[in-house]
């Protein structure tokens, strides 16, 4: 179980660090330009962190690992929101040793639970959230079809990606970007894009593990 | 990017040395963490006051650890806020015993570090209060935005809230004072020129020949708007209408002022700002007690400037004469 | 050009007005003038200290007008030593009856400039005396040249003859006190970018994306060689070398540290530079008595930095350490 | 007499105001960026003091108050050594009342001496002495040779061209560009240049006036 889920959290990692750039730039233009380095700081981090977890921790373990190593080195705005939603995804996968896609989807619901008490924030405030409600929907939807969790997933994926080009159509009244007031408008969210990487990212993986199973 | 360091990830981290480094009296550095705390703290009987934020601000806030100022400032990466198990330390090694008041400005990311930061140390049992600092009237007030960034104002709220408790006085009195402050203060800045955070690489923005950004914020994020660079006298006069008017500031009150260089502001340029600032202010008979003239909340070596008003009552204004002895500034 | 500034011309006149309305408890201006002196000069019985020089290096000179440092400051057009006439009003304003002591920057305009006020000043009765700043290592010190520029170093001049004037000293043991610092002062500096004399309107020199400037004065005069940039710890190896090696400074010596930004340079590049500067002074076994680390003598909007070091015995460190309040340097 | 000099006095002002830039260029190559400033400050200040003078001053007085202008508003290096220039000048044509070109070959002579007085340079060391005392010295062998003003200067300004460019091919060992040692080979010094201006500008004035007078 930890091997596979480190190795989730690890593709993860190295689709933000492929995305830095991207993520920073996108900050720049309406917050403060660190967004892609402070998450590609966190995730190196927790690669370090996770090398030294034992091969028998369970999933729990090791999203309370990303969850604190986050909250502990990302900083800014970004860190303690996506580290209390790893930590809030630890609690809700306590004790399983495997996960289905609906452990899944409680644990993305638990996620962003924690990521709107941490932050305060509701949709169409053009942050992350705009991404993940959606993302959310979509992928409990496809769970109550009996989907598998890879094509869970994907639809997650699908919808995270509308709500990132939504966030571009809206004024951001939430984190530094809300100080822009109109100048915000036609700009997309950064944190709204990492959350869709991580959706990805993780899709790929699952997918790539199916494969291998097969 | 032109910039004298060694490293992109090593900048925070050397300057940290470089600063305890130089002021050995005044500073000590808590190992293992980005935290600078005075030399001789914690201070028996005093409540602690503990500032910080990104890194890039110089000599914010390590530079205001000192007699009169702070007790601790948590240094983040650049321009981004610490994590709480650093906030968390710097309250634990500061805390004589009186609590701790912890200076925030309004950012989300700040905000949700430092509250994590004194839920921890709350649990521990200390005592630990905050005020939070938003300054900035170039972002509107409204109640669907998270409100106004904190700025330059920030300092002034070191000064007196730190004066106020080395009076002895309690953790909710320096409270009230440092809140006080915030309600007293307003500031508001323009930019001529950007700059570039060392682990992007490359500027933040960019501005043209003659373009200056207004209301500029001290993380290169964007301000209300952009024109064309006119003579300072006619900045200085947007920008403190801006602020005077937002308070407002009046006949008869008598007022702190700043003119905050961004670091890469010539001090000669500050000066020019100031007289205008000075001018205008007798003008509308508002009496100034004291004046700074400096680099005191800066971003990086962007170019530009911003103006920091605050009212002042007999209370504020005793405590901002108040000594004060640190790097970054030394009053007798 | 982007500067904030009402128009070439008025750039001196506006600082200097800006600059007593900062701080009028430490300045006045002689009117007509370009002479910032301390609000209540003459101290009678003290001999009095004039420093000055081209404008374009704030905080030098009027911000060190005040108790323990100068008497008086003359601001010359940017970049352009003072005229006689200046430098001869100056003298007559601070002169309390015990004589004047000029600070002298080895620029040949300036020691013109100064000689001839001197001799008008001495025309009247005044006493008058000077001693002549030239710390800077960079320039090669070879009898067909005029010798070494002053820069930086001339700080230390200000703070230690200033202490000494103090004490009540006579002028001759002012001026040896004076000496005996330029006799153990020395500099380097480097620009990594220029900067633009207002009237000019354009860069007085251009440097590509990664080239930097060894041995830069402080008036945008080249240095003594253009390289690629390299990291902060090499560069401040390189001109550390040359200054230690230039006195020398060696095993055993304890000396005083200051890590001058030029202007543009934010105060974090400034701390990684000090602590390679602590780090090799420590592997020589030079002791460290005190360090500053800030914009002391600075070039307009220049990016870059210079490393002063003074060599100190006990009548030295204790002038160095005394108490001083000025606008830029206030020591408790 | 005034009326005459005065006007000579503006066609210098003229020339270093139109040469202001080039004077200033030449002085960041190899000094501070200041010369063509200073210079063009100071003429414009002589300027305004001449026009108060009385029609009926002496050459005497003309030429120290262009002294004592340069003097108390140039500053820098050029300041002192121009404003000396104009005071000895004046000294050596005290009394005069129309000026015979020995008259201003000894004019010349003490305006030399006085800057090598004041600046303790002496010529071949890259300053404007390598214009001045070329130019004095061709000023004088046409003088005695017999030769009208106009004549006499038009040699001394030939010979001070050479003496600027000469100052290309030494390194300066006085003044700012000292500092540099050899880097200030292959530059033209800005002083040497401002005292051909200078020549060059009093040549032209003398012979429109000479035509004029025909
Ligand atoms: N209150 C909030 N709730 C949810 N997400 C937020 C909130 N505030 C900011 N964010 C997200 O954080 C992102 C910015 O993260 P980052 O740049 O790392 O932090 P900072 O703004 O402190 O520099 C935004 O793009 C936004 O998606
Ligand atoms: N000692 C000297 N004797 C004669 N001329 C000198 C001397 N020093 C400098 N100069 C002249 O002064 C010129 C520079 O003048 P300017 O730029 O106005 O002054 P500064 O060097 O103080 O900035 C040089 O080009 C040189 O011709
Ligand atoms: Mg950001
Ligand atoms: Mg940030
Ligand atoms: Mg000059
Ligand atoms: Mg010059």
């Amino acid at each position: 179980m930890a091997n596979c889920l480190i190795a989730a959290v690890e593709a993860i990692g190295a689709a933000i660090a492929s995305n830095k750039e991207v993520l920073t730039s996108l900050d720049a233009a309406i917050g403060d330009a660190d967004h892609g380095i402070n998450m590609a700081r966190g995730f190196q981090a927790v690669s370090g962190k996770l090398s030294t977890l034992a091969q028998t921790a369970d999933a729990a373990t090791v999203l309370k690992t990303v969850g604190m190593t986050l909250i502990t080195t990302v900083g800014g705005a970004s860190g303690p929101l996506y580290g209390t939603a790893f930590l809030r995804a630890a609690a809700a996968g306590q004790g399983k040793n495997t996960l289905s896609p609906s452990d899944v989807g409680n644990m993305l619901a638990a996620a962003i639970a924690g990521i709107k008490e941490r932050g305060k924030a509701v949709r169409g405030e053009k942050t992350m959230l705009d991404a993940l409600e959606p993302a959310y929907e979509a992928f409990k939807s496809a769970e109550q079809q009996g989907r598998s969790l890879v094509e869970c997933l994907a639809a997650a994926r699908e919808s995270a990606l509308d709500g990132v080009m939504f966030t571009k159509s809206i004024i951001a009244t939430k984190g530094r970007a809300s100080y822009l007031g109109e100048r915000s408008l036609g700009h997309q969210d950064p944190g709204a894009t990492s959350a869709y990487l991580i959706i990805a990212a993780l899709e790929e993986f699952c997918r790539s593990q199916e494969q291998r199973e097969e | 990017m032109k910039k004298i360091i060694n490293s992109p990830e090593q900048v925070v981290e050397e300057m940290l040395q470089g600063a305890v480094l130089a002021h050995p009296g005044y500073l000590r550095r808590v190992e293992g963490f980005q935290v600078l705390v005075r030399a001789n703290t914690p201070v028996e009987g005093k409540v602690a006051l503990v500032s910080g934020g990104g890194s890039g601000h110089e000599p914010s806030h390590g530079g205001y650890v000192g007699k009169g100022m702070l007790d601790g400032a948590v240094a983040g990466a650049v321009f981004t806020s610490p994590t709480p198990d650093q906030v968390y330390e710097a309250i634990k090694v500061v805390d004589g015993g009186q609590g701790v008041l912890l200076v925030i400005k309004n950012y989300t990311g700040d905000i949700m570090n430092f509250e994590m930061a004194a839920e921890l140390a709350e649990a521990d049992g200390i005592k630990v209060d905050r005020v939070v600092v938003n300054d900035d009237v170039a972002v509107e007030n409204s109640t669907w935005t998270t409100g106004r960034r904190g700025i330059a104002g920030t300092v002034f709220i070191h000064k007196i809230a730190g004066a106020k408790a080395e009076t002895g006085a309690e953790l909710a009195e320096v409270k009230r004072v440092a809140e006080k402050v915030v309600t007293n203060v307003r500031s508001m800045g323009m930019a001529i020129s950007p700059c570039t955070v060392p682990a992007a690489g490359k500027p933040s923005f960019t501005l043209d020949e003659t373009e200056v950004e207004i209301g500029m914020g001290i993380h290169g994020e964007p301000g209300t708007h952009r024109e064309s660079l006119r003579p300072a006298d006619e900045t200085v006069e947007h920008l403190l209408n801006k602020i005077t008017a937002d308070l407002p500031f009046g006949s008869g009150d008598e007022v702190a002022v700043m003119v905050n260089g961004l670091g890469a502001t010539p001090l000669m340029e500050l000066y020019i700002a100031n007289r205008k600032v000075a001018e205008m202010l007798a003008e509308k008979n508002i009496t100034v007690a004291k004046t700074y003239v400096g680099n005191f909340m800066t971003s990086l070596e962007m170019a530009g400037f911003s103006i920091t008003l605050l009212k002042l009552d007999e209370e504020l204004k005793q405590l901002l004469l108040a000594p004060a002895d640190t790097p970054a500034l030394v009053q007798v």
